[in-house]
């Protein structure tokens, strides 16, 4: 099982002010589960290098984002239980 | 009397991108000039193969193929932002006019809006 | 990790249905924890996120009825679902009880939800193995 | 410039009370409007902002009822209040008329506003010297 | 009287990514008023230079910025609905 | 288990704000250790003199003069946020701290969270 000390939950858009001070302050022992609008960063160029990142599938299909999870790992709400639960904190951006 | 109506924020998380399609749709239906202009996160309501079942919505790719039916005059999209969201011709949706959103593009319409 | 018996979430919601997704995301959240054998323990509306106890919703008829579809979760699965009291008030959002005490014209909370105040968060926080929120995006 | 006696306004409010200053400032607006003697054509709420509708907020005492303001605005200068029916729908602002179609518990809509289509926006919009968009901010 | 061509009415701060786009799309010939959270650019380095530029004092007040107003003119609500009437068109972003 | 809440929300435009405070408050009250944390725009809720009469609303200055009686921890602000906004000792009100907000911060905090 990976190890993950905080999961950061990230559902704003690369745009939005709130995803730049998330991934300021996401480091590289952490994971990035990206949700709602989040997915976008698998679309924009600068797509975030935190330890670990996630997508909810869900949310990159409804955006047609769903084949450019890059390196990125697809996750189902299961996995996003899952890694809430794996994770020693869970930090909602 | 044109009216540009302006969509800023990405398709599924907020409401206000269909409410603003609603706008426009509106004012064809009045015999009123309208066109749509996506900027920003907004772009990312034109990219091909939404698949939007998985979260209990409908596409919007779907709403937004009704917009010529209904009369609205030109889709537009700045430029710059498609850039940002690696969308260009082999993933944009059709009908969609690429533009540079700057102060010129403005002086062409009387009336500009958001939906919120 | 705890024993999947033992583990339970406190769900914090402050997004409105049709202005955010946070009501759908959270629902798609709960039913996998549930389906995964772990206990829901409440869940706290807050802010604009308390619209969603509305009993006066009535979306277009192909869409999904947010309000209804979590009253049903919160009935099917025995989970408290609690709006904050003054987020409530502030938003037009009231049961039997405070459409009396302010002689407001009607009540509009739908059930199984109940109104109550910041306490109710503070305690599954402390209780829950995990509190997650599910705030509006963009 | 239009003489001052012909001048009309359309004002568009977006952003709910609480949730956005929204409601406020064009309240202000709305005032300064009246008083240089011009005339508002109709208020249309849209969005988020048909909760500025609602007739069950009660906030607390040495906070403004907005709702009520707007209301007591609209009746003493005669001014149309127009909530957009979809906004409304999806929201849960519903009159009578509506609370009897969709078989809902109560209606919670305040006097004078009314509930109406996107029409009475275009309307406006043809007809007003200016139309002012009110949007939710920071 | 002050000839404006389009009055832009602000009310998203500096960190908001709309009045980014709405900076880029002001002329030299346009208005520029600052309300709600856009009296911010106030206090914020990047003070934007619209043709003219205006901030609504209550809102500048309430955010501790009724001083600082610059090169921008402080107007109250009845100096809005004027200004509103002198440009020729109205953009509230 | 101390927690920290954060406000990247300007104040009076939005209410987020001022229920964060609520539950930093409530927190306190529940004998919960609980911290304050403002970034971004957030920042300008900690100017000097605010003055909110002119739109109807009260002063978030004197809220937040009450978080040292409710047992709030401490009032933390971001150092390059506070710079943006021209915010320094003589501009702040009384009892900010300055810090950098960064990964290190978070690691002080059992949980970390945002009213909206």
């Amino acid at each position: 099982m990976t190890a993950i000390k905080t999961l950061h939950i990230l559902n704003k858009s690369p745009d939005h002010p709130r995803a730049a001070k998330c991934l300021e302050m996401v480091s590289r022992e952490d994971g990035l589960l990206l949700i709602g609008g989040g997915v976008l960063f698998l679309a924009a160029a600068k797509l975030p290098d935190a330890g670990k990142l996630f997508a909810l599938s869900p949310d990159a299909d409804a955006r047609g984002l769903g084949h450019l999870t890059g390196n990125a790992s697809a996750v189902d709400f299961n996995g996003m239980v899952a890694l809430s639960l794996q994770a020693q904190r869970v930090i909602s951006w | 009397m044109s009216t540009l109506i302006m969509i800023d924020q990405p398709p599924y998380g907020a409401w206000t991108g269909r409410e603003a399609l609603d706008m426009a749709f509106s004012l064809a239906a009045f015999d009123q000039p309208a066109s749509l202009l996506f900027t920003g996160a907004g772009v990312n309501w034109l990219r091909q193969a939404q698949e939007a079942g998985g979260i209990g919505q409908k596409s919007v790719e779907k709403n937004l193929s009704a917009a010529p039916i209904f009369g609205i005059e030109a889709i537009l999209a700045d430029r710059s932002a498609c850039n940002t969201y690696g969308l260009d011709e082999n993933s944009l949706i059709e009908g969609v006019t690429l533009v540079d959103a700057d102060a010129v593009l403005l002086t062409n319409y009387d009336h500009t809006a958001f939906a919120g | 990790m705890a024993e999947t018996a033992s583990v339970t979430f406190t769900l914090v919601i402050t997004g409105a249905p049709y202005s955010s997704q946070a009501p759908q995301t959270a629902l798609g959240f709960a039913q996998a924890a549930v389906d995964a054998g772990h206990r829901i323990d409440r869940v706290f509306l807050y802010g604009d996120g308390v619209h969603l106890a509305s009993a006066l919703c009535a979306p277009p008829s192909d869409e999904t009825n947010w309000s209804e579809a979590w009253s049903q979760f919160l009935a099917d699965h025995s989970v408290p679902g609690v709006a904050c009291i003054a987020s409530a008030l502030r938003r037009g959002l009231v049961n039997e009880t405070e459409q009396k005490r302010y002689e407001l014209p009607a009540a509009n909370l739908r059930a199984p939800f109940e109104i109550a105040g910041l306490g109710e968060w503070v305690e599954g926080r402390i209780k829950s193995t995990r509190t997650l929120y599910f705030h509006a995006g963009d």
